[in-house]
């Protein structure tokens, strides 16, 4: 339902909002980064038990942006907002080495599933402002995002508390989507 | 996770499908929300299915 | 009884809750059904209010 | 909402649905005697974990009966079925003496409660079959109701099984109902 009515509309107006995921596990920095794109400021966060969706406008585009919490037992519903999703913006937590790998199994489970195959990816290497950070292409490589097929993605470093980073990925999600219509 | 014996592990669980509920019963995003509630509380197949029929009959906000 | 940290003390009150939530999501006695709903997930008043009343906005089915 | 129309609708064809909720410990019959008095049977039983709903149609009058599960667990949630009740149909397992007592507190919490003030009580001493019954004017003690005050009551034998007493009780409750009106 819907469906048909919307794609009209979009067809003859072209301004469907777009559905953005933010997803990553838990202290990541989603609320973060989903604040800093709709309000330009760092709020103070507490960690995500459920959701939060604001509407972003980004270069005249107008995006639904979900930010959903990372925290381990609440992770299997993310699938539950899969549908319609253009979009996920995977963010991680470029200093927690430890976790890099349950953060790639949670990246390579969200990119089987097949309500998402022509979602745009873009990871967010965030927190770049620490010390122990690893680089960008460490992150990529510890995602195994050079084996991703059938993906359109790109990687961008981040800081959310400093603000940096964040137009270059949007600027870059933006022309993506705008170019896949 | 839960199931019919062992509920909530967790209180982030139980947290989390209050939030949920209290969004589809508000009437936002109810489809998603849906999705949701009935995998939690593990809802069997066809009561699932039902659910989420009934939600693609509900008139759609227009131009929401 | 349930609270926030040792939610469901019976399987009992789970397979309840669910009975209970799939008429209300299947539109059946909706207002009755949210009262058993937030009272069995202890919602905070001023959010068990605000579904209550949204209740009272929902069309009522005619001759019911 | 609706409560207007409804009213207006029942004033005009004077065929307002009664609510009836049928109340009682878990095992005391209640499921039973829905269905005895809906398609006059005696049906095979599961405990009620939730509620059964029927329309029962008795001499002309058409009630919504509810029948609700009455485990220990989920007792507590029969308040919140409350609300525009006309009248309760509370069902005692006469043979079960060891529980009289809890079922007198469930029964005395029910009737402090602000939304069944002008509800009627009819009382089943149901399992009357039974060998160890207790009569109906030891239950009525048992339960206190000689002392209740305000309130229109009355307690009948009934055995749900065999299909006795139920004639009876209906018939008063439909009296009881309609002088009231
Ligand atoms: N140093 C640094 N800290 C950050 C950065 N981004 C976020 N944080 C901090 O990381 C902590 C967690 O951030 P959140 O945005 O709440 O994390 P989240 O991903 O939403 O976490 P959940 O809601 O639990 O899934 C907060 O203290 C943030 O201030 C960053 O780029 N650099
Ligand atoms: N001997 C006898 N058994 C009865 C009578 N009425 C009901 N029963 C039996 O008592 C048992 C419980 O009956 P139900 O009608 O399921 O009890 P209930 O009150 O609905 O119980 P819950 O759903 O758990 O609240 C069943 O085995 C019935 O057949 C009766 O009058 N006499
Ligand atoms: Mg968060
Ligand atoms: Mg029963």
């Amino acid at each position: 339902m819907g469906g048909f009515f919307s794609s009209l509309f979009s067809g003859l107006f072209g301004t469907r909002e777009m559905r953005i995921l933010i997803l990553g596990l838990d202290g990541a920095g989603k609320t973060t980064i989903l604040y800093r794109l709709q309000v330009g400021e760092v709020v103070t966060t507490i960690p995500t038990i459920g959701f939060n969706v604001e509407t972003v406008t980004y270069k005249n585009l107008k995006f639904q942006v979900w930010d959903l919490g990372g925290q381990t037992s609440i992770r299997p519903y993310w699938r539950c907002y899969y549908s319609n999703t253009d979009a996920v913006i995977y963010v991680v937590d470029s200093s927690d080495r430890d976790r890099m790998g349950i953060s790639k199994s949670e990246l390579v489970a969200m990119l089987e599933e097949e309500e998402l195959k022509k979602a745009i990816l873009v990871v967010f290497a965030n927190k770049q402002d620490m010390d122990q950070a690893m680089t960008p292409t460490e992150v990529a490589n510890a995602l195994g995002l050079p084996a991703l097929k059938d993906r359109k993605w790109q990687i961008f470093k981040t800081s959310a508390t400093k603000g940096t980073g964040l137009d270059e990925a949007m600027e870059w999600l933006v022309d993506s989507l705008k170019s896949r219509q | 996770g839960l199931n019919a014996s062992d509920p909530f592990s967790e209180p982030t669980e139980m947290e989390y499908l209050r939030k949920v509920l209290f969004e589809y019963m508000m009437g936002r995003e109810t489809k998603t929300m849906a999705k949701v509630i009935t995998s939690m509380l593990k809802f069997p197949a066809d009561q699932a299915q039902k659910v989420l029929d009934k939600e693609d009959t509900k008139p759609v906000p227009w131009l929401r």
